[in-house]
């Protein structure tokens, strides 16, 4: 028993609430969701040092309470190699995104809400993480669907209301049907467990059951990933979303579905995983290829969006992620872990960036921003070129680790999948990793790169300011570092992952 | 002290980061951590050589644990040789002159604290491939420096040509890039470690299938990287970028990094003789037909990318045909001269103001000592004693000959076919830039001294590396730990007197059509024939075709297709379900009998079906 | 066939007639003097099932209270008295009817099958069942049903209350007043 | 005599009485309806009492409460009525359409553009 | 054997309180002057709450039977189940009585007969959840129906209220027909009227099969119209929005609360016991009546624009969650005994979350048509600025009715029906519920965005049509439906514990 993970919980929480209803300056409220975002990484940090790393497959920190016993159910929490880098993913992504709020609110301000907001789903998020029985965690995944949707609905986009609502009734079903596949598991086996689970292995669970719970687990968690062809909530989502709503979905959010296709999914229906592996494998490559498409479509129409285009590319990358859980490989899954972490930090980085044009040009088409980004802001425009560079996978960084390993993976999948078949959708998937690097190029061509056009010319637009680099700087440099060092996550990881195979 | 090999490319990324974002802090600016961080690398590499060369052949490894990847590990480190010493140091020469040479030639450019860290950047990615002793670390070295060819290729980014050119590179090569990894893949699982020694010892015991899917895998990267057919397109574009980067990644970088992979990882392709076929194929038709198409260009920097694509075809060519010596130093006497005919081309372009041949002539009078430097690379290029190219060249042919057989007899006359072009888009080169009258209008005037200075340096060796080195005791053979299996180096007399006259043959042909008619251009002479030379075969146009705009279209498809496709379903069956509501609702019509009927037929339903079901 | 039979078969083609005019009169009144008649019919046949008692309801508060109260409704609702055109406006039947005439016709089939063909050939005893006079069945509800005979007066007072409060148009209207 | 006489009837009284309440518009006419579906249950119970010899009486007893529940429902049902004529001047059934799912009142007409998704 | 069945009064306790206060109500009303009249609210509160706390030391207590048979079996029976059910009508009817007494004031509703019709009302629930024959229940369920009828129709100025009346009315006495009907084939299949005896008697005949069984599975079905009708399941639903839509609002939330819920209760004891043998045939058509419903509530609820009318198709989509967990009888896994009892706690466990919700719901909507009576949805907008902490507390109701975080109390209650389903193998029915459970969110969402809205611009902002003051009883009924949501989101263990013994004691312990 420990008190961290209620802690770690209840430090947002408690922030969340005081936000919703002490009425607060706008200043203090930002001071407050920095604190509070602030305390709660402190928290993960304190996590992260007691962690037990020679242990990383075992559950740590762990509560475990009565709840309700009527149906099973209790209040189980704790932390291991796997959830431990997301843990302190999202709340270094929080906090940054408390930090950048003091920058600049989205219209129409707001700050206390929209901070109280965010650190609800932070709770969501983290929790989801932390979770140790089913029925919790389907709790905690649905903390989020809310503050998103208000995130959206509220601060977003002129297609705001629309895109909130598909996001909010796309995940639903997903995690409605989630909670069919959860239920079915229970049905089978008794218990809500996730550490019973887990260490069974789907023992005494009926071949067609196990299927059964796993499709509907996929389809689930597929929503969230997203994955093909469940993702079409989320352009529109990412495209109206205010920059911390973009981040938070980016960065953490979609890491929820992954997680628990590896928390859930694999380790408590082996056998329906082994069965519908392939499936996942083909659609998680067909949305390398077709986000991969679609971002070439995007970056080279005449009115692309660039958040569009950052989304479209999310489904690749989680494609990827999907791919590297699919291959049912210790080698495959930590790829998806790593692959999760480097989406988040990149593609939370490219959200940022593309905040921080919006700010300055109140566009993000690709079009109307015309190009010479690097000319009229170096800064913002040599980060943006980094982070996309990032984002297509160039070893030395951290997105080529989840490609490479899930890539890697596929070459040799587990013994009971065909190996054929799966080197086929490895180099499905390496076309992917050529298609993203053009449409990142065709992207950069049009944005970074170029003339300033007339109307910016002498448009006086800052470079970046201190709130800016404060929520750009920490993610660059964990891009690099998770890129040069992958042990800085796969270290964290390995003996949990392989526990899950044991 | 091989130990400290990890410095080689730690200097030059420590001087890339302070160049980026720290220079202002550094006295003396940009130029000075460049230059520091290269010359730093250069001592590194020659203590190295110095460290290794007593034995060669030894590997002298030093590697830690990198990572966990899910049951095995990676590891980190260096592993230096003869190969990789020599090779390190050929790399920190030509990145220290370049950088030298760019102080001056990019003077006054707003971005070039970035371009000399990027420079930097690159050397130290070139330095990591070459001392890097895991295949995924040397997968870092060799794809950072795609990004740095991207970057400096794409330099001048207000032009939408080098916008374009930068694209290019940096796709065509990641494509090669893609089968290389699935080549490391491949030979890393084969060997059940991703360790370049594990891999190179493991190679011979691996099913022969694993070894040649991974050696042909690899040789997409290795293609890629080097310019060769199919994938040679993105080079003779990358000239849009400043001329020194040219000579950096034609003579000493990128380019290199492929045939050195290739010498690297040798035994694997000794185990796959099937892959040193396809590369000896590739080879010959890339070394004719990129010195046919440099014959036709007009470009003068164009003219020496063809020939550069050309050259390492014969590097390539040579490893096909088990010339490995020969190929390696090939490699180094093509770094001498071809970095040497770059700059001296830069110094050129930086006079003149234009890329193409037709706007120069004559401009020897005004710039002696260009010209002069400029003639020793083109001897060296042609293969014309005593420059050092014509020794390597003929020691590659040697090779071919020896090996014999079906290749070793293609690559031999291929190889003295493409002498005889070399020589003579050499001849025309130099015809077109340097001799005959001025056809433009700049004020020509020479080069400064930190620009000459690197071209004498570099004329230098391009005579010293050919015939000085070849027979002594410390001569170019001790310097590698040659790996068996490859061909002994023979570079004969005969030979080296075969393709001079081949080559002089070429000069002499092209001398007299100049003489007969000064203005014009030799390539004219061919008359409609110059057609698919000129435009390269026409492979831009046909990967235009079968490539790149189907993949637009189809871009442009799959965003329509999500829109109405996809995502209509998705909006359809929210609007389906809402009709449905609709229909529904219209039940709901407020007429009490019409609800009374619908109950009373329902429960007349339900009654009858489940009365049946019980009878049944 | 006994007797029995006869006398109910002719009651039971009586009753059936009377209620088929009650649903298809198109006079209010008339369909509302037929029901009396339907209701009589049924009363002789609970009398021949022994239950006297139930018969006697029948009459006393069917035809003598229900069936009075509708011709009270039907008038207070100002039904115009004679014939009307069926289907019309103003008509006794709604467009709904053929509808109703399948509905009608598939639930007296259904449920006539069914009854039929489970009680085919259950024969009632008529001679030696306890006749349910109004001692007997007096005597069966305060012996065994207590609670619906209790309930059922809360029924009857929420009724009369109902009735009361929906009707009175005056008191609710002088209500206003006071409160104004 | 036999039960399917009696239980027969009552089925065909039942199936006068749905005719009935279904084809009737006036609300009168509807009511008596109904208590043609009553009576024929109340048929039945009186039937089976007696098929049974019941000896806790419970059909004719039920008979007797569904005659009770009939008046109660038939004085509260014409009380309905009564206000409802009152108010509408009519006591067709089928002409009591005010509430029933339609379109929102003019101004509320962004509503139903809200509602698609 | 006495002349008159011996009668334990304590146990008969409850109904006769509530019985008694009703006439009190109605007695004081035509003594008392005009403007003391609102005295009635507290009457019948305080009467209300003696029943609750007689009904509380009756849970504590044995259970009990009485109006007993000569040999087995009573009509009235007092226990948990009998205590679950009756304590849930008398927190809802508190909750209704003070969210009646602005209406009645404010719609001019005669007082005393309002309180009296609505406690006579009550009484019939208490009655029918305890009830264990067919009279009784027969009875019972026109007691609550038939003050309900007048409730609805007492707007007396109001064309609408009365065609309400008028329509609940037919439904109801059409309804009430065919289960006369089916109880009579019942008996006549059984020849008995009393519960336990139908279910022993039910039990050869389905093993005899034969025209006997299918007679006796008709008549299941024609019994169950009666309570099908007020739970609103699909197809007996119809009349359901009309009504909820002409009532008094307080009204209507008694409708979609206590008296749903009295369905239930009906459903319980007639499925679970007396047709318990009858679960392979009621099984399906309750499963199929469960997907029809909540997928046709959820889908015409989308097209809805007043609040009320909203609320009601919810209530219709909700009854469809509720008949979940019987539709595991469909399933031979599913007629497991244990199986069978987990689904009745899950049920239970449901209707007390929902009702809860839905009460809450209503409050809401209560408070807001205080100040915009004409109803319509878009009148919501930007609520949260007029009065935020109804808006947060609304959109907490609906964001629990549609089972979503924050409203957890929503979401358990699904967790468990669908567990239910899930557990006895009628998974299709938990997708389908998972589904509507979709549209069912999209309709409650938009309710909750548009209060959170910002000011419209095309639409001009009007002042509020009726210079509303807070209303203390409205707040105080609002207050206890969040306290007992918030409630049954932290720590709901106590009611799932309860549900669990109200299960335990029907007879599905021996089917």
């Amino acid at each position: 028993m420990s008190a961290t993970l209620p802690l770690l919980l209840g430090v947002p929480t408690t922030g969340a609430a005081a936000l919703a209803v002490v009425p607060l300056s706008d200043r203090a409220a930002k001071a407050l969701g920095v604190v509070a975002t602030g305390a709660t990484f402190l928290v993960a940090v304190v996590a992260a040092t007691r962690f037990d790393y020679g242990a990383a497959a075992r559950l740590q920190d762990t509560v475990d309470a009565r709840w309700l016993p009527a149906i099973d159910v209790r209040f189980h929490l704790g932390v291991d190699g796997i959830s431990l880098p997301l843990v302190a993913l999202t709340a270094l992504l929080t906090l940054l995104c408390a930090v950048w709020t003091c920058g600049s609110v989205p219209e129409p301000g707001r700050v206390r809400q929209l901070l109280a907001l965010v650190l609800l789903l932070e709770v969501g998020v983290l929790g989801t993480f932390v979770a140790a029985d089913l029925v919790l965690f389907f709790l905690f995944f649905e903390v989020v669907l809310i503050p998103m949707y208000f995130l959206i609905a509220a601060w977003g986009g002129p297609g705001r209301g629309p895109a909130a609502t598909k996001f909010i009734l796309f995940t639903l079903l997903g995690s409605a049907l989630m909670l069919v596949g959860f239920l079915v598991i229970y049905a089978a086996a008794g218990t809500f467990d996730m550490v019973a689970l887990a260490d069974r292995h789907g023992r005494g669970i009926g071949a067609g059951t196990q299927l059964l719970a796993f499709v509907l687990l996929l389809v689930g968690f597929g929503v969230k990933s997203p994955m093909w062809p469940l993702h079409t909530w989320l352009p529109d989502a990412h495209t109206e979303a205010p920059t911390v709503g973009s981040v938070l979905l980016a960065g953490v959010l979609l890491k929820m579905g992954t997680y628990g296709l590896v928390r859930v999914a694999i380790a408590d229906v082996p056998d329906g995983a082994r069965r519908a592996a392939p499936a996942m494998g083909v659609l998680a490559v067909i949305g390398i290829v077709y986000a991969a498409l679609a971002c070439l479509g995007v970056a080279r129409s005449r009115h692309g969006d660039l958040k569009r285009l950052i989304a479209f590319s999310s489904v690749g990358h989680m494609g990827f992620v999907l791919l590297g859980i699919a291959t049912l490989t210790p080698i495959g899954i930590q790829g998806a872990l790593i692959g999760n972490i480097a989406h988040g930090v990149i593609t939370g980085l490219l959200f940022f960036l593309v905040g921080g044009v919006k700010d300055r040009f109140h566009t993000s088409d690709i079009e109307e921003l015309g190009g010479g980004l690097l000319a009229k802001v170096p800064v913002l425009g040599g980060l943006t070129l980094f982070a996309a560079i990032a984002s297509l996978g160039l070893p030395g960084l951290a997105g080529f680790w989840g490609e490479m390993l899930a890539m890697l993976g596929a070459y040799s999948p587990a013994a009971a999948l065909s190996r054929p078949f799966f080197v086929v959708l490895m180099a499905v998937a390496g076309l992917g990793t050529v298609l993203t690097a053009v449409y990142f190029l065709a992207m950069l061509r049009r944005v970074t790169f170029g003339v300033v056009v007339g109307r910016w010319r002498d448009a006086p637009l800052p470079d970046a300011v201190a709130a800016d680099l404060a929520a750009w700087i920490p993610l660059t440099l964990l891009a690099l570092a998770i890129g040069l060092w992958p042990r800085l996550v796969l270290g964290i990881s390995d003996a949990a992952v392989t526990g899950l195979f044991r | 002290m091989t130990e400290w090999a990890w410095l080689l490319p730690a200097l030059p990324a420590v001087a890339a980061a302070l160049g980026l974002v720290g220079w202002r802090l550094v006295p003396g600016g940009p130029a000075v951590v460049a230059i520091v961080g290269s010359a730093g690398a250069l001592v590194v590499a020659v203590a190295l050589v110095v460290a290794v060369e007593g034995d060669p052949a030894r590997v002298h490894e030093s590697a830690r644990a990198w990572t966990p990847i899910g049951g095995i590990g990676l590891n980190v480190g260096t592993r230096v040789d003869g190969l990789a010493a020599v090779v390190a140091v050929m790399v920190c020469v030509v990145a220290l002159l370049v950088q030298v040479y760019s102080t001056a030639y990019m003077a006054g450019d707003p971005r070039y604290s970035t371009y000399a860290a990027e420079i930097s950047l690159f050397t130290s990615a070139m330095l990591l491939v070459v001392v890097a002793s895991d295949l995924f670390e040397l997968l870092i070295g060799w794809e950072v420096m795609g990004l740095c060819s991207y970057l400096l290729v794409g330099h001048y980014w207000q032009t939408e040509g080098a916008r374009a050119a930068a694209v290019k590179a940096f796709v065509t090569t990641r494509i090669g890039d893609t089968g290389f990894l699935f080549g490391i893949f491949v030979l890393g699982v084969g060997a059940g470690s991703f360790d370049v020694s594990a891999v190179t010892a493991g190679a011979g015991s691996m099913p022969h299938t694993t070894v040649v899917a991974g050696a042909l895998l690899l040789l997409c990267g290795v293609v890629g990287k080097s310019a060769q057919f199919p994938l040679h397109v993105w080079l003779p574009d990358a000239m849009a970028g400043p001329t020194p980067v040219s000579a950096l990644i034609h003579a000493a970088t990128m380019v290199a990094a492929g045939i050195y992979v290739v010498a690297r990882l040798y035994p694997v392709f000794l185990a796959a003789p099937v892959a040193l076929t396809v590369l000896g194929i590739i080879a010959c038709i890339t070394m004719l037909g990129a010195a046919l198409a440099a014959f036709a260009e007009d470009d003068l920097k164009r003219v020496l990318a063809w020939s550069t694509v050309s050259q390492l075809a014969y590097m390539a060519a040579g490893l096909a045909v088990g010339g490995w010596t020969a190929s390696v130093w090939h490699l180094l006497t093509h770094a001498a001269f071809k970095a040497l005919l770059f700059l001296a081309a830069g110094s050129v372009l930086r006079t003149v103001g234009t890329n193409l041949m037709s706007e120069m002539g004559g401009l020897w009078r005004r710039m002696p000592l260009t010209f002069g430097t400029a003639l020793v690379g083109a001897g060296a290029l042609a293969g014309i004693p005593p420059f050092a190219g014509a020794f390597s060249k003929d020691g590659i042919l040697a090779a071919a000959r020896e090996h014999g057989g079906g290749l070793g007899t293609s690559v031999y006359v291929v190889g003295l076919v493409t002498v005889f072009v070399t020589a003579a888009y050499v001849t025309r080169l130099v015809l077109r830039t340097f001799l005959g009258s001025y056809r433009g209008h700049a004020r020509l005037h020479e080069a400064p001294l930190v620009m000459t200075g690197p071209l004498v340096l570099l004329a230098g060796f391009a005579v010293l590396l050919g015939a000085p080195v070849l027979p002594s005791s410390y001569g170019v053979r001790s310097w590698f730990g040659v790996p068996a299996g490859s061909e002994p180096l023979h570079v004969g007399i005969g030979g080296v007197l075969l393709t001079s006259a081949v080559a002089l043959l070429a000069v002499g042909l092209l001398a007299w059509q100049h003489r007969r008619q000064p203005a014009t251009d030799p390539i004219d002479a061919l008359g409609r024939a110059a057609l698919p030379l000129r435009r390269a075969f026409w492979v831009d146009e046909a990967y235009s075709a079968v490539l790149i705009r189907p993949v637009h279209a189809l871009a442009a498809a799959v965003v329509e297709i999500d829109r109405r496709g996809l995502d209509a379903t998705v909006v359809g069956t929210g609007r389906t379900a809402s009709l449905a509501g609709g229909g529904l609702r219209l039940l709901q019509n407020g007429n009490v009998q019409a609800y009374l009927s619908a109950l009373v037929i329902g429960v007349l339903i339900v009654v009858i079906s489940v009365s049946v079901a019980v009878a049944a | 066939m006994t007797g029995a039979d006869v006398v109910f078969a002719l009651l039971g083609v009586v009753c059936l007639a009377a209620a088929v005019l009650v649903v298809t009169s198109p006079n209010v009144i008339h369909a509302a003097l037929w029901l009396v008649v339907c209701f009589g019919a049924l009363a002789g046949c609970y009398l021949v099932l022994t239950a006297e008692f139930v018969a006697w309801v029948q009459v006393l508060i069917y035809i003598g209270a229900i069936v009075v109260l509708m011709l009270f409704g039907a008038m207070l609702t100002r039904a115009p008295i004679g014939p009307q055109p069926a289907g019309g406006a103003g008509g006794l039947d709604s467009g709904n009817r053929p509808l109703a005439a399948l509905a009608g016709l598939a639930t007296t089939g259904v449920l006539g099958t069914l009854v039929i063909s489970a009680f085919r050939g259950a024969y009632v005893d008529i001679h030696h069942t306890a006749v349910g006079d109004g001692r007997v069945i007096g005597a069966a509800v305060f012996r065994f049903f207590v609670l619906p005979f209790e309930i059922a007066s809360v029924l009857l007072l929420a009724a009369l209350v109902g009735a009361i409060v929906l009707t009175r148009r005056e008191v609710s209207d002088a209500e206003q007043a006071d409160r104004a | 005599m036999h039960l399917s006489l009696a239980v027969g009837l009552s089925a065909l009284l039942f199936g006068t009485g749905v005719y009935g309440v279904l084809a009737r518009r006036n609300a009168v006419a509807v009511l008596m309806a109904v208590e043609l579906m009553l009576n024929a249950a109340n048929l039945d119970l009186v039937a089976f009492d007696a098929w049974f010899k019941d000896n806790l009486h419970g059909g004719q007893v039920f008979a007797l409460f569904v005659v009770v529940v009939a008046a109660a429902e038939v004085g509260v049902g014409l009380a309905i009525v009564l206000a409802v004529f009152r108010l509408r001047d009519t006591v067709a059934v089928d002409a009591l359409t005010q509430l029933a799912d339609r379109d929102p009142p003019a101004r509320a007409d962004t509503v139903a553009s809200d509602s698609a998704p | 054997m006495s002349v008159i069945q011996s009668i334990d009064y304590a146990a008969i306790g409850p109904p006769v309180v509530l019985g008694l206060t009703a006439v009190v109500v109605l007695l004081l009303d035509l003594f008392l002057p005009p403007s003391r009249r609102g005295a009635a609210t507290w009457i019948a509160l305080a009467g209300t709450l003696g029943a609750l706390g007689f009904t509380g030391w009756l849970a504590t207590d044995n259970a009990r039977g009485t109006f007993c048979y000569p040999h087995a079996g009573c009509a009235y029976v007092t226990d948990d189940f009998t205590m679950f059910f009756q304590l849930l009508f008398l927190i809802v009817l508190v909750v209704v009585l003070l969210l009646s007494r602005s209406a009645i004031a404010e719609e001019s509703l005669p007082t005393g007969e309002f309180h009296f019709l609505l406690l006579s009302s009550a009484t019939g629930m208490l009655v029918l959840a305890a009830g264990r024959d067919l009279i009784t229940l027969l009875v019972a369920l026109e007691v609550v129906s038939l003050p309900a009828f007048v409730l609805v129709g007492l707007r007396r100025g109001d064309a609408r209220a009365s065609e309400a009346a008028l329509k609940f009315f037919l439904f109801s006495v059409v309804s009430t027909g065919l289960t006369v009907y089916g109880m009579a084939l019942t008996y006549g299949v059984t020849g008995t009227l009393q519960v336990d005896g139908i279910r022993s008697a039910l039990d050869g005949v389905h093993v005899a099969g034969g025209p006997k069984s299918s007679l006796a599975a008709a008549a299941v079905v024609l019994v169950v119209v009666g309570f099908a009708f007020k739970v609103s399941a699909v197809p007996f639903h119809f009349w359901t929005p009309d009504t909820y839509q002409g009532a008094p609002v307080p009204v209507a939330a008694f409708l979609s609360t206590a008296s749903k819920a009295a369905g239930f209760a009906g459903l319980l004891v007639l499925l679970f016991d007396a047709f318990g043998p009858y679960a392979d045939v009621w099984g399906p058509v309750v499963a199929v009546l469960a997907a029809v419903t909540m997928t046709v509530g959820n889908l015409v609820a989308l097209r809805q624009w007043h609040l009320v009318r909203l609320l009601a198709w919810s209530t219709v989509a909700q009854a469809g969650y509720m008949l979940v967990p019987l539709g595991v009888a469909a399933t031979s896994a599913g007629r497991d005994i244990p199986e069978l009892k987990s689904a009745g706690e899950a049920l239970l466990i449901y209707l007390a979350i929902y009702v809860a919700m839905n009460l809450g719901a209503f409050a809401c909507a209560i408070a807001v048509m205080r100040r915009e009576p004409r109803g319509a949805i878009t009148d919501l907008r930007g609520l949260v600025r007029r009065s935020p902490l109804l808006a947060i507390v609304f959109a907490l109701f609906l964001t629990a009715l549609a089972g979503l975080p924050p409203g957890v109390a929503g979401l358990f209650a699904k967790v468990v029906v669908l567990r239910e389903a899930v557990h006895g193998h009628v998974t299709w029915l938990a997708v389908v519920a998972a589904v509507n459970a979709v549209i069912g969110l999209a309709y409650y969402l938009r309710v909750a965005a548009l209060m959170f809205a910002g000011a419209d611009d095309e639409e001009p902002v009007r002042a509020p049509t009726v210079a509303a003051r807070r209303s203390p009883t409205v707040t105080a009924g609002v207050s206890i439906s969040l306290a007992a949501t918030l409630g049954l989101s932290v720590y709901p263990q106590p009611v799932f514990d309860f549900a669990r013994h109200a299960v335990g004691v029907t007879n599905a312990a021996h089917p």
